[in-house]
């Protein structure tokens, strides 16, 4: 029950996330010369384990425009992630972070 | 309009099957391909604003300008053909070039 | 290539490549789609489950299983016409049945669906054969 | 065992129960017998014979000389292998030569004519392993169907001027035939096969090659019968060409050239059997020349030295095959002196050669008698002819003479072994020919008077009583004949001297042998072909399809001019500009897809392109089901592509500069004929079509509301089961390339 | 009002799509036309909601369901077998 | 209904040879030999019924003419649908006793079916776009078979052969296309229906080159022939024994058949460039024959040059000439098929195929050699044999429509066949082997008696063509005639 | 009503000639892939909602829905082989891009 309250809580978030990163790739598209912060992979750590939490944290991941899904490893463990934006390491890892543990709320 | 889209088409599938190159065999057949389906679906006729070939509940009901549907199923059965045939020429040019080592059609007398 | 992202999601694809298939060749007859359609849809989602997965095995269990496949397709859009022959006036003569299904109401059945149906299990079983003996090829000689 | 020693006698059986037979049918007093039967009309062709006067003389003959061959090839043949082979072919030449002569209609002549030509073909090449024999049969077989191929001409173009091909509607409205424009074209044809296959010049070559048949062979079809089939056609047809101007220029020029030639290629052979080859070759340019002046009397003359000279050279070549077999050679320089241990065979040869030099009282002093005179009665070319004749029987009484001294009475000699002496079985043949020609010599009058007056019936309807007898008075014919004989014993007298100058001046002034020449014309001929054969078969794929494109585009673009006319407008609508767009995308893809520094990739992604845009095009005038397996397949294509990627060679750029620009004209050519007949055709749609009947029942009957799918799956569900069942075909086409392992 | 504002949108879709042709054909990479493709295959189905609102008819909607579909099997198989491909060469 | 079968039956053995996969060798083969008996049953029995009923017309789903597809038997049809079974039939019965090129192979016998199926869909398709797809069955089954083993020399034969057999496949497709817009059906017998209403305001000229352009190609007529010399050769012996006899012949029906449709009375320009192209296709073939060695390779420019003829009576177009090309047809598809069987024969002893090693036949296997010249005569056109009678036809017809010319070349061209066969004859049969093949321990191999038997029965059908040449004579001259009669063919078809 | 499909449309529209500008202004293939993947997945999505909202039947509602599901499950995984691919090409990297985790750890 406690789940299904999560995913609802889940989705304006999401959504508000993606209209977010639609306005940071119309910014970069439109921006005169490439003038923001680098892209970079960044590879995350992940704590959810079952590939139904997994595939939907990469979905997730790839669908709001900043960032990218780039692969995993071997054992599940990391998540090798584009971003647009990456400003340092740290505050990037942070964010998805962020996304993940919402996640895991109600998500194995 | 078309018809020159037809005719492009059909020019540069030659073009490719005139090649010495045996993988561009395969690029002409599938432009000729693409140009004899329009061809036949340009020839039979467009209706301008054409709407799909489908019926609604009752006969009645039918919308005037529905497209020619017959040309339609011809390309469809043109197009499947056409896809066995290429997947096998497809193959026999790898086999081909698997035995004969020649990627030259001048080579292969 | 690390393929765990795919195969984390081929399952999935698979199943559902394959409901949607069904569905669009089922309703073929009146909506968008029928049986070449479906089918190549149906291969669609069985290919990325090889691609995904793919190990030798895989690839040539596969490959036996799609051989029948396209017998049967052959058989069931033979055999629609057969009965069109002899239940009917002609070969291929559609034939047409409401079929009482409790529950789920009566069912306009015919010879047409079952000759589209043979097309898609054809047509599947070629595609997949087809790109799964390309792989083969390409992979192990 | 017993039975294959004694086969030829046997087989003897056949055409003496046959003549016995025929005999009793006494088509002399009886008349002609005409037998029909209807086989295929459509073709004018039927089994009807005619046996006229014509057609028994030639019947005897070939029934008579046939009891004598074969049992002469009993003795002769006995150390062959393949004996039954031999016997079934010279069963099946004399079938057909009967066939042949007593044929009534001109298509079932042609068929046993060939039937001669095939069955002597097989007696030729009787050994087979020597290629002697091979390219002799070869010739044969090639000169003879020339002429089997045009007479088949000639007859056609006769047959339908006439509307039948029974000879005795021919001779019936033989005004009409000689009347038609076609009719000069038939004859010639029909002069020509009749020539090649009585080896009139310059057809003649291949007789004498022939002759490394066994001698039997030799003896009975290429002297007394076959050779004789062209004279056959010529005397049947008499009755209708007779009368025109080729017949009377043509046969008579031809025939006496070949008669001179031979008798003079006669002197300077040494082969008994070339000899004797080439004799033959000179009475059968006699015959054709006496059929081409076509006067009663000339036809008389023909007919009689027909049957003498199938007589008479039938006993030589016999004589010469026991000569061969008991000596083992025929070489007259390496023969000599047989006259004592061969005397049977010394008397009778003596006596045949006499015949043939034509001294009286012999059959041959006959036929030569009458030579001179039918010469003499045609009027412009008298001269000519009898100069020709008188200087060809020259020649064949030196042969004669001189064959006669050279093997039987002269001293020294070179026998590969000691002669013995000949079996009866071979000595019986040419005995009683000898004696019939002495008989028929003898007593014309009483012995072949009335065969000779019923066959002069068939070709002269209108005919003068004949009367043949050894001795006419003292007249001019007589006279030539005597200098005839005194000119050719003058020249044997000097043989020393003359022998060797005409074998020089053979040498010579005849360097060219006509066949070597034939040989040489067919290596040339055959490297020819397959210098063209390299030409136009080259190997190279895209030449070939640059042909039919070539082809193509020529049709086309005449089409295109011819039906040149008005054409409606385009209708444009509110979406056209969006049209626009999508095809510029295709084209400025196509072009994109030229350049030949192109990557594979990108070629295949741009196909890719390309396939979505014309589903573009689909979707914009409702066809949905269209677009979406264009999408399908042209994903499914450009994944195939990928895939076979790394099997495939890359893209490299092979042919230079022109050939690109070469092959761009082409392509535009032909691009822009297709791109107008489709413009055309699109803007001049047919007024009703049958798909509006899809529309129309799609629901009510058929039970679906997509129309496509409908036609797919019931109005046309024929080509959709065609078209899976091409699908899985091509996917085992695909599994036994990849699969099979190569042996 | 739609009416004409569709017109609008189908100028636009095709500017995308002209523009994504353009990526298509520069390359530079096998990825980029891959991701090309992948982005003509979504202006197309944006191009048919916008024919299905000019012909009014929602049937247009069953072929993007099937076009989306395949347009993804298309993806995975070309880039799963390009980078086979290079890899096998990468180690050799 | 039984117009259907010739589709239905070898349908169903390609689903049997498919999937008995599993089961043993005999089994294979005896469902192999029974399907092609099967065959052969149906195609006599409808060209029995066509030669009592005249047509048999059937719809295929019941669908009127001409929505549905028309599936229509007339004796054409009928005498092709035999002929062609029978050469399978036999081919078949040769091809399992061949034991090289794994030609026992469900697989194999899979596409034999197919080939049957595909030939048989032409021979009794009434709808022009049908015969397109019955044409794919056919060519993409030919395509594998001839590629069937992957040597490389037929690699490379194949690749033409499937290029330009596209190609051909592509012209057709847009004349029917072309066609259709024209017109407005696909029909045959509408189409002939609509051509004679418009009474020659329609301009067909334009789909008709295109589309007999695509035939053109698929029966290798000049200068279309390119790809069947250079593949024919290739493949198995079978196989190309079994292309030899039937395939060109689907490309010759079908332009005969469809030029019956739109043929208008007076037709100058069709009738001139047929019989150009007649000419030029007997005496191109022939004369790249004479110089061949290769005696596979021979043969197959041969089958160039007789195409020559059968297309001589497409130009003429008149009863007497049709019937000569329906006979020549036929006595072709038999003789043809032998020779080349003859020829594996021989390669079973001799081991070799190139004329210039071969020899000794004659000598070692006499009957063989019977075998050869009957056959090779009968090609040539000697009387009485079968080929005999179709050129007599076909030459009697010419002179009829005073086509001197072209009667000239095919004369000619009897003459140059006559002078090849006999090169074989004295190549392989009449000269003992050559010494220097004989040297390594060279023996003379066996033929198995399958392969003599296949052989001695197209030669009794040859003989019998010569005894029944009333009978089958008569047949062909009704097949002409209802070629001719277009208005019959419409009002069976469409009740008009 | 009509303002909101119309708003809707263009907007996604919009968004994908802006992946589009992306995807050709973009420097190297992962920035591309940001704009060429999932703008024009988020613009389709957008205008299937115009179109379900054009139509406003219960069945074109649900249709629409599963298309955006399907949209939503398959372009992350598609993105996802373009961009491994992409960097197990080593194609080249945009200069400034600096955090590279995924060849770090694939060096290892
Ligand atoms: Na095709
Ligand atoms: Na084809």
């Amino acid at each position: 029950m406690m789940k299904l309250f999560h995913f609802c809580m889940f989705i304006p978030y999401y959504l508000l996330m993606m209209v977010k990163s639609n306005w940071i790739i119309t910014k970069a598209v439109l921006s005169w010369n490439f003038d923001f912060d680098p892209p970079g992979i960044v590879a995350i750590p992940i704590e959810l384990k079952s590939n139904v939490g997994i595939l939907t944290l990469v979905n997730l991941i790839t669908m709001t425009p900043g960032t990218l899904s780039l692969d995993l490893s071997e054992d599940k463990k990391t998540l090798y992630v584009h971003g647009m934006h990456v400003k340092d390491h740290e505050s990037f890892v942070a964010e998805i972070k962020s996304l993940e543990n919402r996640l895991k709320l109600f998500l194995k | 309009m078309l018809s020159i889209v037809i005719g492009v088409l059909y020019a540069v599938g030659i073009f490719f099957l005139l090649r010495r190159s045996m993988v561009r065999i395969i690029l002409g057949v599938l432009f000729l391909g693409n140009a004899t389906n329009l061809l036949i679906f340009v020839t039979a006729g467009l209706k301008a604003n054409g709407q799909p070939s489908f019926l609604a509940k009752t006969a009645e009901a039918t919308k005037p300008a529905l497209s020619d549907s017959l040309p339609q199923a011809l390309i469809l059965t043109a197009i499947v053909i056409s896809f066995g045939v290429v997947a096998y020429l497809l193959t026999l040019l790898r086999k081909t070039h698997e035995v004969t080592g020649e990627s030259d059609l001048d080579r292969l007398k | 290539m690390n393929t765990t992202l795919l195969q984390l999601a081929a399952r999935a694809i698979r199943i559902m490549m394959l409901v949607i298939s069904v569905f669009v060749l089922l309703r073929g007859h009146n909506q968008p789609g029928g049986g070449f359609i479906g089918g190549l849809l149906a291969g669609g989602g069985i290919v990325i489950y090889v691609i995904a997965f793919h190990t030798h095995q895989l690839l040539s269990k596969t490959l036996r299983a799609m051989a029948p496949l396209r017998v049967i397709g052959l058989v069931l859009a033979l055999g629609s016409g057969v009965l069109g022959m002899v239940l009917g006036k002609s070969f291929l003569h559609a034939q047409w049945f409401n079929l009482n299904i409790p529950l789920l109401g009566t069912l306009h059945m015919g010879t047409p669906l079952l000759f589209d149906i043979g097309v898609y299990l054809a047509v599947t079983g070629v595609m997949v054969m087809v790109i799964l003996l390309l792989m083969e090829d390409r992979k192990w000689n | 065992m017993k039975a294959k020693r004694t086969q030829g006698w046997l087989v003897a059986i056949v055409p003496a129960l046959l003549l016995f037979g025929f005999l009793s049918l006494d088509t002399v007093n009886q008349g002609n017998i005409v037998e029909q039967n209807n086989w295929l009309p459509l073709l004018g062709l039927n089994i009807n014979f005619y046996i006229d006067g014509l057609s028994s003389l030639f019947i005897y003959l070939i029934l008579g000389m046939g009891i004598f061959v074969f049992a002469y090839a009993n003795g002769y043949m006995k150390s062959y292998p393949g004996k039954s082979r031999f016997y079934s072919f010279l069963l099946l030449f004399m079938a057909a030569m009967l066939g042949l002569v007593s044929a009534g209609n001109m298509i079932l002549l042609f068929i046993f004519w060939e039937l001669t030509s095939v069955s002597s073909f097989m007696l030729i090449s009787f050994f087979h392993d020597k290629e002697g024999a091979r390219k002799a049969a070869l010739q044969a077989l090639l000169i003879t169907s020339i002429g089997g191929l045009s007479i088949l001409g000639g007859f056609i173009i006769i047959g339908s001027i006439v509307g039948s091909y029974e000879i005795q509607d021919w001779i019936a409205q033989a005004s009409l035939i000689t009347s038609s424009k076609y009719s000069t074209a038939a004859l010639i044809l029909i002069i020509l096969g009749a020539f090649t296959k009585s080896a009139q010049f310059p057809f003649h070559f291949w007789l004498p090659n022939a002759m490394v048949a066994p001698t039997p062979v030799s003896a009975y079809l290429h002297s007394a019968t076959m050779v004789k089939a062209g004279v056959f056609l010529l005397m049947r047809l008499g009755p209708i060409f007779g009368p025109t101007d080729i017949w009377q220029f043509v046969l008579p020029l031809f025939g006496s050239i070949t008669f001179l030639l031979g008798a003079f290629f006669a002197v300077v052979q040494s082969d008994l059997k070339r000899i004797f080859a080439y004799t033959t070759v000179s009475s059968l340019g006699a015959l054709v020349m006496l059929i081409g002046i076509d006067t009663d009397l000339s036809i008389r003359a023909a007919l009689m030295f027909l049957l003498v000279h199938s007589l008479y050279k039938g006993a030589l070549f016999m004589l010469a095959g026991i000569i061969d077999k008991r000596v083992g050679t025929r070489d007259i320089y390496l023969l000599g002196g047989l006259r004592k241990p061969m005397p049977i065979v010394t008397t009778i040869t003596t006596l045949v050669l006499t015949s043939m030099a034509g001294v009286p009282p012999l059959i041959g002093f006959l036929g030569k008698e009458m030579i001179y005179e039918a010469s003499i009665q045609v009027p412009v070319v008298a001269p000519y002819l009898i100069t020709f004749s008188i200087l060809g029987n020259i020649f064949m009484v030196l042969t004669s003479l001189y064959v006669g001294y050279m093997v039987f009475f002269r001293k020294e000699h070179h026998w590969p072994k000691q002669p013995q002496r000949a079996g009866i079985s071979m000595a019986f043949g040419p005995l009683l020919l000898a004696s019939a020609s002495l008989l028929f010599g003898v007593l014309p009058q009483a012995s072949i008077q009335p065969y000779l007056q019923s066959a002069i019936e068939a070709i002269k309807p209108e005919h003068v009583e004949l009367k043949i007898k050894l001795w006419h008075g003292f007249n001019k014919v007589l006279l030539l004949s005597i200098a005839t004989v005194f000119m050719g014993s003058l020249l044997f007298m000097f043989r020393r001297i003359t022998v060797p100058f005409f074998v020089t001046f053979y040498k010579k002034v005849f360097t060219i042998h006509f066949s070597d020449r034939f040989f040489s014309i067919i290596d040339r001929f055959m490297r020819m072909n397959q210098r063209k054969a390299d030409v136009v078969q080259h190997g190279y794929q895209r030449r070939y399809l640059s042909t039919i494109f070539l082809f193509a585009s020529i049709l086309l673009w005449y089409i295109i001019v011819q039906t040149w006319g008005s054409r409606s407008a385009v209708q444009y609508d509110s979406l056209s500009w969006v049209l626009a767009v999508i095809c510029l995308i295709i084209v400025g893809l196509s072009f994109m897809s030229l350049p030949a520094r192109l990557g594979r990739v990108s070629v295949i992604t741009i196909i890719g392109g390309i396939g979505y845009s014309v589903a573009a095009i689909y979707l914009f005038y409702g066809a949905i089901d269209l677009a979406i397996t264009q999408i399908l397949v042209d994903s499914l294509t450009v994944i195939l592509l990928v895939l076979v990627l790394p099997k495939l060679p890359r893209l490299v750029a092979f042919t230079n500069a022109r050939g690109v620009v070469r092959d761009m004209v082409l392509a535009t050519v032909f691009g822009s004929a297709m791109g107008i007949i489709a413009y055309t055709s699109a803007t001049n749609p047919a007024a009703n079509k049958i798909s509006d009947f899809f529309e129309e029942f799609s629901l009510s009957i058929a039970h679906g509301k997509n129309i496509v799918n409908v036609i797919l799956v019931d109005f046309r569900g024929i080509d959709t089961l065609g078209e899976i069942t091409v699908l899985v075909l091509a996917s085992l086409g695909i599994y036994t390339l990849l699969k099979f392992k190569q042996s | 009002m739609i009416s004409t504002a569709i017109y609008i949108v189908i100028g636009i879709l095709l500017l995308a799509m002209v523009l994504s042709v353009a990526r298509l054909v520069k390359g530079p990479s096998t990825s980029d036309r891959i991701v090309s493709l992948d982005m003509i295959g979504s202006v197309l189905i944006g191009i048919i909601i916008c024919l299905s609102i000019i012909k009014d008819n929602s049937i247009y909607l069953d072929a993007i369901l099937i076009i989306s579909l395949i347009l993804f099997v298309g993806t995975v198989a070309m880039s799963k077998y390009l980078t086979e491909n290079v890899s096998k060469k990468w180690k050799s | 209904m039984i117009v259907f079968a010739p589709i239905i039956i070898p349908l169903i053995f390609i689903i049997l040879s498919l999937s008995l996969g599993k089961a043993s060798g005999a089994v294979q083969r005896i469902v192999f030999m029974a399907g092609n008996v099967t065959t052969i049953g149906v195609a006599v029995t409808i060209l029995r019924r066509v030669l009592n009923e005249g047509y048999l017309v059937a719809q295929a789903g019941a669908w009127e003419a001409p929505y549905g597809i028309t599936m229509v038997a007339d004796t054409f049809s009928g005498i092709m649908l035999t002929l062609t079974s029978l050469t399978v039939g036999v081919v078949s019965l040769y091809s399992m006793a061949w034991r090289e090129d794994k030609l026992n192979k469900p697989v194999f016998f899979a596409l034999i079916f197919g080939l049957q199926m595909g030939m048989n869909g032409a021979f009794i398709a009434g709808d022009l776009f049908n015969l397109y797809v019955w044409f794919e069955v056919m060519l993409i089954s030919s395509f594998v078979l001839i590629s069937y083993g992957s040597k490389k020399i037929q690699l490379k034969g194949t690749l033409k052969y499937v290029t330009m057999n596209l190609v051909s496949s592509f012209f057709f497709v847009a004349g029917i296309a072309v066609l259709y817009s024209a017109v407005g059906t696909l029909n045959m017998a509408d189409l002939a229906y609509r051509v004679r209403e418009a009474n020659g305001e329609l301009n067909l000229f334009a789909p008709s080159a295109l589309i007999l352009m695509g035939f053109a190609v698929k029966s290798a007529i000049f200068p279309f022939f390119f790809w069947l010399p250079d593949s024919y050769h290739t493949p198995p012996l079978p196989v190309t024994a079994l292309f030899s006899g039937t395939l060109t012949k689907v490309g010759v029906y079908s332009m005969i058949r469809f030029y019956s449709l739109i043929h208008l009375p007076g037709d100058v320009f069709y009738t001139q460039l047929f019989l150009f192209i007649a000419s030029t296709t007997m005496i191109s073939g022939v004369l790249m024959a004479t110089s061949q060695f290769e005696v596979r390779r021979l043969l197959s420019f041969h089958i160039v040059s007789q195409i020559g003829y059968m297309i001589m009576g497409l130009g003429l177009f008149t009863r007497l000439a049709l019937t000569g090309a329906i006979f020549y047809i036929i006595g072709h598809c038999i003789v043809k098929t032998n020779l080349f069987l003859l020829s594996g024969i021989g390669y079973k002893i001799t081991g070799t195929f190139n004329l210039k090693q071969s020899g000794g036949l004659m000598k070692h296997k006499p009957f063989i050699a019977i075998l050869f010249f009957i056959s090779a005569l009968a090609l040539v056109g000697i009387p009485p044999l079968s080929g005999f009678f179709g050129k007599f036809m076909l030459i009697k017809g010419g002179v009829e429509s005073h086509e001197f010319i072209h009667v000239a070349s095919a004369l000619g061209v009897s003459f140059l066949t006559l002078f090849s066969m006999l090169k074989i004859w004295n190549e392989a049969y009449a000269k003992d082997i050559p010494e220097d093949s004989q040297t390594q321990d060279f023996q003379f191999g066996k033929a198995p008696k399958q392969l003599v038997i296949s052989s001695v029965i197209l030669v009794v059908v040859t003989l019998s063509l010569t005894f029944g040449s009333k009978f089958i004579i008569d047949i062909c001259d009704t097949a002409a005639n209802q070629l001719l009669d277009i208005d019959g063919y419409i009002r069976v078809i469409l009740n008009r | 009503m009509e303002i909101v499909i119309i708003i809707l449309l263009l907007l996604g529209s919009l968004l994908m000639l802006l992946g589009a500008i992306g995807l050709v202004r973009f420097p190297d293939i992962f920035m591309r892939m940001h704009a060429g993947t999932k703008a024009p997945s988020l613009g389709s999505m957008l205008m299937l909602i115009a179109s379900a909202l054009y139509f406003g039947t219960l069945s074109i509602f649900i249709e629409v829905l599963i298309i955006i599901a399907i949209i939503f499950i398959t372009t992350p995984v598609g993105s996802h082989a373009i961009g491994t691919t992409a960097h197990r090409l080593k194609l080249k990297k945009w200069e400034r891009m600096k955090i590279d985790d995924l060849e770090r750890d694939e060096n290892m």
